[in-house]
């Protein structure tokens, strides 16, 4: 377990040296100049020059690369140029907007694609099988912008329900913010769990197939019981990575579903900051991203060794 | 009632209306939060802030301000002349970064008189000094404040600025020992939604009182027919243009300028990019102002005579060249427009689609391009033609020599015919293709009263809105 | 037969051929403006209504059908281009430090959020079908790399490839002749999934401005353009909204139907 | 009176006939062996008995347990029957149990899912009490295991212990051992005659091994495509065979052939002090990998036309010497000489030895690309000739080796697919032979093949023996199948070679203990020759 960790470690340490440099070398060649964003049309050469000097934009890159790497090691991402506030500060409140979401998100997705993967499973080639299967379908091919822009119209605009986007924020409560995130969180999951569901019932009927539910059910198990018993926990594996998957995704790919409803995530911040040049924002925030992918699978992997004893013994 | 929630396209970078272009700044805390010694009132006009009086020296080289008593910035310290030394100081500091250094560069020497007056000389006359002091960029600010003035602006308006949640919203409540009339309202919350789809549900669903520069004018009809909404159709000082890089070949050849100009047909953009909602242009100059000379006759929708110009200028298959747009509806729809319009005569204008940080990078800065599309927001901003390295590199001695002229004239008369003839000299020359002046919609709840119609400078003034009972 | 192939291909094959055709004849000029007008519900002059602009949305839809298929067929080509060989080198070399480099870089591409990245290829080189090409194509790479090389892994462990080497077979020679021909099903049926995503993506990012350009119409782009007049023309977003499903949906389902029928595993099940 | 009646059974699925007019039966304690080719519905008949046939399946006749009819019970009832009255193991003990569950919750869930009565503790109790019958002491092997942790025969028993937890009337074993080693293999077979005999319980064994038959059970029933060809006790029927396909049956088992002499001893394959090391993942951080031994210290020479053969147990190394002996992985120590040159030389396998080697896999589906036809698959060694033949003279090279195999020329442009095992597995000698190789090794060649089919490649090896002077390596776990095709025979235990000699005289007289526990544990058929003469 220990070397097992540490070999993560190691190549998590080098993925992010990577991705840094990947990431800053890109977003530095990027045309576009942060400070003259900042002043518009109508800047001033000297009054450029100046900003440019305040925001350390005239170091060198190499200096600059070594100062944000430098930073975020001792945890400090540095100053946003735009908003000249501590990037650390701004992420961390995006962070209450965007894990919310994915979270919620997912355990939409979750509760509708469980069941109805188990449902299919068990009827395989039924009715109820095909008539799932064809949502799931469907599911994934509907452009989740196009979903949520069809949500608003329905419940926003028509009905009213729900709020056509924004965020109020924590300090309303929860039931407000659960209330706010609900359309985004739909929209998001719709895809995610007709993926879901499809991995469930593939991989249900994989095991099903296995000689030791036929075991089970030589025991006297019915059906019913050697699905819930035996098919469930080993059905869950290939789930749980499609699972980790997802939560990345969410985090990250939300943007544009952050942009429909304008909710202050850490995706309207990235497609902020990367208009306007915000250079090190985008960065972080993108560093942020590829740490969290790669800490959500180091998670999944350690829940692996939870539901399957075999992974335990191994690492 | 008594808050309210107000939304906007852009959020500022940050809340110094001091050291940044950004109007979005000057959106939020423009006579909310801060005020200059004049200010601009919702028509346009110039009158007292801050000073409650002013004298100007016969040359027009000193002005000589009076103080209001009793003003009091938001952290309890009281407004002197010392603030205002510091404040027109701080703009012509030598590290200052202030966005419009050039308005106030003829400020030579402010002295304190005493502390209600203070005395602003100039190296030569200047007769905009009074309309140039009313904008953001000169409001008052002190010097106990200015370290963080970015994240906390302390100023002397009606409203003290409360907090800011980046990427969503800024919040402020009313400031009790505000010198002049209290604002009515409680608290006012400004909220940040650039997605025209957005803008259109949060308005819908009520989740927003007051939808300041609304982006999407085709849903505008809707809001007129609901009887929970008011819809107000203001002006801006936004003149939209076709610019037309005067450097660049062929449109260093007026004939081909002159080309598209006739190629353009305003009133097909206006309706379809706008939904109607603008006021066509002939030259570079607002249709409210007194003293606008409409001109649109000159460049009216002519595609014969177009290609007859291309013919004239050698260029009778047309030729190919590039539209630079950036990311408002007014461009990116405008520009598709154009695109259309443009090829009928044979002009072949290839679209890219920029974000603003490149607009500024390629377009403005580098001169790399042959055509884009902008609204000019800045107010009597005609002046722009006579800096030959602007970006549409317009350079012409003559043009130059009546701006400067025009800067020195006091004498309004003068000061009026000057300016028709610069629009005239602008319009000749069809320097660029003048399309219309953006329309500023506003969207607000039924039972909200006072809120500005127009934008003469990019403010939303809550001081006077209050809920109807 | 199988259900799903028949419908999948039926709807894909629509597409296709609405794409093809566009390059000959549209009713209209995709590009015709005629703001008069803008905006018409569908009818019998223009089937499926027009937009904004006035244009025929029938026509944009056949033209941007060329779009959307261009795109995804292209990124998918770069991914397969790229990742397929890459699988089979890392699957020759298991175990050795290429394999090791493959698949880390892999995972690094993986942990990179997509969508930043394309949309900062796009800042980076402008926006325009052929970055958004690039860009979907990129993570397009790791996704083939990942298939072939545990096909090919395994396949690696069967007899037939220990007689290929004991007959003195270069590893590359195995590949080729041996390991790529029996993945080439498992890359078909991925590559009709990463089609539809390709499609999607190709919609996301002209949603945000940031695919093809104007005035070459983009489904994607068609529905930003829809969005602000959903209440007042909802015909506008739910005309090119179809197209996208359809076009996904019958991808998928050919995509399905083609596994059914290439795994004789499960056609052994079916039987 | 009767346990299990079947009669008349006939069934099948999606209109295909499995089973046709079935009838048996099975008394108390006794053990009644099914026998047969695969796929003759074995495994069917004992679904059709727990009824748990697929689905879509269509069943006339009876299956009565005592008074009960099973085709006409509801699936309650018989849910209640399944585990209580019939217990079933099932053939892959790798796949049969659960792997997320421990095996003593898999154990006492038969019990409880029978008497939610039966607490937890009490449950496993009882579980504990059943490992501990199937030679799975709780010392040794707690409950709290998982299948991962327990070999092949291990985990047959907890399949066992399942199925016998609740003292059943009627055990169905479906071919229990054939996964397993001829030692564990007899353990199991033990056991299960101990069950029998002990309880009274009834034993309905499927099985193909015709000795296991002979050796356990009480009856014998024989089937072939779907019917029962011949059934009755074991003893009459063995010295008694009616039917044809009994007879061939039991021939092709007792199959020997007759090699011809071996020329002189020359040297042609020398192994020198081979050892074959495989890395394992390091257990600590910083430690030392460690080490696999999987061949230690292997030496042994091989002469020209002479026939070796090479057993032990599953795991012992046979394959890891096979590969480095082909030259496919290099070895840690030691040398292997083929006509006195090395068979891999620095890193590279030598390309002018590996054209002298052939080989010839057990797996006769896995051994072929599916997607090339016959002919581009028997002539890929030609890939190590420099100057391959083309044309005519490719196509006279495929006849021939087909021919020689017993196959057609016109065979050539078929895909593998279109043959069946032992077609497969002549196609892949006559890949081996086509460049006339010096030396073949067969790696488990006939393992995977029926008796019958077995003993026609033996022949055919014979015969090839003949007409090429062949040398070959010949790999096996059957004791019986290498003491008919070898000369020499090598015994192999944990990498190493316990005992070499003449291939009769060690079978006859085996002088490590290793050998002997070897041959002991291997069933053999009865000398039936000799009964009835
Ligand atoms: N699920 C199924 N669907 C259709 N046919 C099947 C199914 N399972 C088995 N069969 C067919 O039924 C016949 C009998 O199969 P069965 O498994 O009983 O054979 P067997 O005698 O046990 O053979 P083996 O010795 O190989 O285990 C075979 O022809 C097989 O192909
Ligand atoms: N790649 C490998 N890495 C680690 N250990 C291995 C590897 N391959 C084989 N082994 C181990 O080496 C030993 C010998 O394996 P080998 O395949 O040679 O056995 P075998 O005698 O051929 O067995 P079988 O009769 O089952 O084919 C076994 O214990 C096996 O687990
Ligand atoms: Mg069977
Ligand atoms: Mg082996
Ligand atoms: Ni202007």
């Amino acid at each position: 377990m220990l070397r097992y960790t540490a070999k993560r470690f190691l190549s998590l340490l080098i993925s992010l040296a990577v991705a840094s440099l990947v990431i800053f070398v890109v977003i530095e060649v990027a045309p576009g100049d942060p400070a003259s964003f900042m002043l518009g049309m109508n800047a001033q050469p000297e009054t450029l020059a100046a900003l440019r000097t305040e925001l350390g934009l005239d170091q060198s890159r190499l200096d600059r690369y070594l100062a944000w790497v430098g930073g975020m090691l001792t945890g400090d991402f540095g100053t946003s140029y735009t908003y000249r506030t501590p990037v650390t500060e701004m992420i961390g409140d995006r962070l209450w907007v965007s894990v919310p979401l994915a979270i919620y998100a997912l355990a939409l997705s979750i509760i509708v694609a469980f069941p109805a993967g188990i449902y299919a499973a068990s009827r395989r080639g039924g009715a109820g099988d095909i008539g799932v299967m064809g949502a799931t379908q469907l599911g994934v091919a509907v452009p989740n912008f196009w979903f949520a822009m069809i949500l608003v119209l329905i419940f926003s605009i028509n009905l009213r329900w729900f709020s056509a986007g924004g965020f109020v924020g924590w300090d309303k409560g929860l039931w407000a913010g659960l209330h706010a995130l609900t359309l985004p969180a739909i929209a998001l999951a719709l895809p995610q769990a007709a993926i879901l569901a499809r991995v469930m019932r593939s991989s249900l009927l994989d095991v099903l197939g296995e000689d030791f539910m036929r075991t089970a059910r030589a025991k006297g198990l019915t059906a019913r019981q050697a699905l819930w018993r035996h098919g469930l926990r080993n059905a869950l594996i290939p789930v749980l990575t499609i699972i980790g998957l997802q939560f990345s995704f969410l985090l990250a790919g939300s943007i544009i579903i952050e942009q429909v409803f304008y909710l202050p995530g850490l995706g309207r911040l990235v497609f902020q900051s990367i208009s306007a040049r915000d250079l090190i924002v985008v960065e972080s925030v993108v560093m942020l991203l590829v740490f969290s992918v790669i800490v959500v699978n180091f998670l999944v992997d350690l829940a692996y060794a939870a539901v399957d004893p075999r992974l335990r013994a191994r690492t | 009632k008594e808050d309210i929630t107000v939304a906007l396209q852009l959020e500022p970078p940050h809340l110094d209306p001091t050291s940044a272009a950004a109007g979005a700044i000057d959106s939020v805390l423009y006579s909310n939060v801060f005020e200059g010694l004049t200010r601009f009132m919702g028509d346009g006009s110039v009158v007292p802030g801050l000073a409650e009086s002013w004298e100007i020296s016969e040359d027009g080289l000193t002005y000589t301000f009076k103080l209001r008593e009793g003003v009091t910035f938001h952290d309890g310290s009281t407004m002197d002349a010392e603030d205002v030394k510091f404040t027109l100081d701080r703009i012509n500091a030598e590290d200052s970064a202030n966005a419009q250094k050039a308005l106030y560069s003829a400020i030579s020497e402010v002295n304190v008189i005493d502390p209600q007056t203070v005395e602003v000389k100039l190296s030569e006359p200047n007769g905009n000094m009074l309309f140039n002091l009313a904008w953001g960029d000169a409001v008052i600010v002190a010097p106990e404040s200015i370290e963080n003035i970015k994240q906390t602006p302390i100023g002397t308006g009606a409203f003290k600025f409360d907090d800011w949640s980046q990427g969503d919203k800024i919040t402020l409540s009313r400031y009790e020992d505000y010198w002049g009339e209290p604002a009515t309202l409680e608290t006012a919350t400004f909220k940040f939604i650039s997605d025209p789809t957005a803008a259109f549900a949060a308005v819908m669903a009520e989740d927003v009182d007051v939808f300041a520069g609304f982006p999407a004018p085709e849903n505008i009809p809707q809001f007129e027919a609901d009887p929970r909404f008011q819809v107000l159709i203001g002006s801006t000082e936004g003149e939209t243009i076709l610019s037309i890089n005067n450097k660049q070949a062929p449109f260093d050849n007026v004939k081909v300028r002159q080309a598209v100009a006739h190629a353009i047909d305003r009133q097909a953009i206006i309706d379809g990019a706008m939904f109607g909602y603008g006021t066509p242009i002939g030259t570079h100059f607002a249709p409210h102002n007194p003293d606008y000379v409409d001109l649109t006759e000159m460049s009216g929708h002519d595609p014969e005579k177009a290609k007859a110009l291309l013919a004239e200028a050698g260029f009778e298959d047309g030729f190919e060249t590039t539209l630079h747009l950036p990311p408002p509806s007014y461009a990116r729809r405008g520009g598709e427009i154009i695109a259309a319009q443009l090829a009928e005569v044979g002009i072949k204008a290839e679209i890219t689609n920029v974000e603003w940080a490149q607009w500024l990078e390629t377009v403005f800065k580098g001169k790399d391009f042959g055509l884009t599309i902008v609204s000019h927001t800045e107010p009597m901003d005609i002046n722009i033609y006579a800096n030959p390295d602007y970006y549409f590199q317009y350079d012409n001695a003559e043009f130059q020599s009546l701006i400067a002229e025009f800067n020195k004239t006091a004498d309004p008369a003068a000061r009026s015919e000057m300016l028709a003839k610069a629009q005239q000299m602008i319009a000749e020359d069809y320097v660029n293709g003048y399309l219309f002046q953006l329309a500023f919609p506003t969207i607000a709840k039924a039972d909200l009263k006072g809120i500005w119609k127009n934008a003469p400078t990019q403010a939303t003034d809550l001081t006077a809105v209050s809920w109807r009972e | 037969m199988n259900r799903n192939l028949i419908l999948g291909a039926t709807l894909t094959a629509v597409f296709l051929l609405a794409a093809l055709i566009s390059f000959v004849w549209t009713p209209y000029d995709y590009a015709g403006l005629d703001i008069a007008n803008k905006l018409q519900g569908p009818s019998a002059v223009h089937p499926l209504g027009t937009d904004h602009f006035g244009r025929d949305i029938l026509s944009m839809i056949m033209v941007g059908a060329r779009t959307s298929i261009a795109v995804a067929l292209v990124a998918v080509g770069i991914g397969m281009g790229a990742g397929v060989p890459l699988g089979l080198w890392a699957a020759a070399r298991r175990g050795s430090l290429v394999d090791e480099i493959i698949m880390r870089g892999n995972d690094l591409v993986f942990a990179f959020p997509a969508i930043v990245i394309a949309i900062l290829i796009t800042a980076v080189f402008g926006a325009g079908a052929i970055n958004a090409i690039i860009a979907i194509g990129i993570f397009n790479i790791p996704v083939f790399a990942r298939i072939t090389r545990g096909a090919a892994l395994s396949l690696w462990q069967r007899e037939f490839i220990l007689a290929a080497r004991v007959a003195g077979k270069s590893a590359a020679r195995i590949s080729a002749e041996h390991i790529l021909p029996n993945v080439a099903n498992l890359l078909i049926v991925q590559g009709t999934i990463q089609f539809s995503l390709g499609i999607l993506a190709e919609a996301g990012l002209s949603y945000v401005g940031l695919g093809a350009q104007p005035p070459v119409p983009s489904w994607g782009r068609m529905l930003a353009d829809a969005q602000t007049m959903v209440s007042i023309a909802p015909h506008m977003a739910l005309m090119p909204g179809f197209a996208i499903i359809l076009t996904v949906l019958g991808l998928n389902l050919m995509g399905d139907g083609l596994r059914d029928l290439l795994d004789p595993r499960l056609r052994v099940a079916r039987t | 009176m009767t346990l299990l009646t079947v009669s008349n059974l006939s069934l099948s699925i999606h209109g295909l006939h499995i089973l046709d007019g079935v009838t048996f039966s099975v008394d108390p304690g006794e053990i009644v062996a099914v026998t047969g080719e695969s796929g003759s519905g074995k495994s069917m008949t004992a679904l059709a008995a727990m009824q748990l046939l697929p689905k879509g399946t269509t069943t006339t006749g009876h299956i009565m347990l005592g008074d009960d009819d099973l085709t006409q019970m509801s699936e309650a009832a018989l849910c209640n029957m399944r585990g209580n009255d019939i217990g079933m193991v099932f053939q892959e003990p790798m796949t049969a149990l659960n792997p997320v569950q421990s095996i003593g919750r898999q154990v006492a869930e038969t019990i409880r899912v029978h008497d939610s009565s039966i607490s937890r503790a009490e449950a496993e109790a009882r579980a504990a009490e059943t490992l501990e019958r199937v030679g799975l002491p709780q010392e040794r092997f707690p409950l709290s295991r998982f299948p991962h942790e327990l070999s092949g025969g291990q985990r047959q028993r907890v399949v066992i212990a399942i199925a016998i937890a609740l003292r059943p009337r009627l055990l169905i074993a479906d071919e229990p051992t054939t996964a397993l080693d001829v030692t564990t293999q007899a353990q199991i077979l033990q056991l299960l005659t101990r069950l029998a005999r002990e309880d009274g319980m009834g034993l309905l064994m499927i099985t193909h091994d015709l000795a296991v038959v002979a050796d356990m059970a009480d009856r014998i029933i024989v089937m072939r495509k779907g019917q029962i060809v011949e059934q009755g006790e074991t003893q009459s029927l063995l010295h008694n065979m009616q039917h044809p396909y009994t007879k061939m049956l039991f021939d092709a088992s007792r199959h020997e052939v007759n090699l011809p002499e071996a020329p002189a001893p020359v040297p042609l394959l020398e192994v020198k002090d081979v050892c074959r090391d495989y890395r394992l993942p390091r257990k600590t951080l910083f430690g030392q990998p460690g080490q696999f031994r999987a061949v230690d210290n292997v030496s042994f020479t091989l002469n020209r036309g002479e026939r070796l053969g090479l057993v032990g147990e599953s795991g012992c190394g046979k394959s890891t010497l096979t590969r480095a002996i082909l030259g496919l992985e290099p070895v840690q120590e030691g040398s292997i000489l083929l006509d006195g040159e090395p068979v891999f030389t620095g890193t590279k396998p030598n390309l002018n030895v590996r054209r002298k080697l052939q080989v010839v896999f057990q797996d006769p589906f896995g051994s072929f690309n599916p997607r090339h036809r016959v002919d581009r698959l028997v002539t890929e060694p030609f890939h190590l000739l420099d100057t391959p033949p083309q044309g005519a003279e490719r196509t006279r090279a495929i006849d021939e080796a087909l021919t020689a195999v017993g196959l057609r020329p016109k065979d050539a442009r078929k895909y593998i697919h279109e043959f069946s095992g032992g077609q497969r597995q002549r196609i892949a000698i006559a890949r081996a032979l086509i460049i006339r190789p010096e030396l073949i090794l067969f790696d488990e060649a006939v393992s995977a093949l029926d008796v019958s089919v077995r003993a026609q490649i033996l022949d055919l090896l014979a015969d090839l023996c003949g007409h090429y002077d062949l040398t070959y390596l010949f790999i096996s776990h059957d004791l019986s199948v290498v003491r008919s095709v070898t000369d020499r025979v090598l015994v192999m235990k944990s990498g190493q070679i316990v005992e070499a000699g003449e291939t009769a005289k060690v079978f006859d007289a085996p002088q490590h203990a290793y050998t002997q526990a070897l041959i002991a544990a291997a069933p053999v058929l009865p000398d039936l020759s000799q009964a009835t003469g």
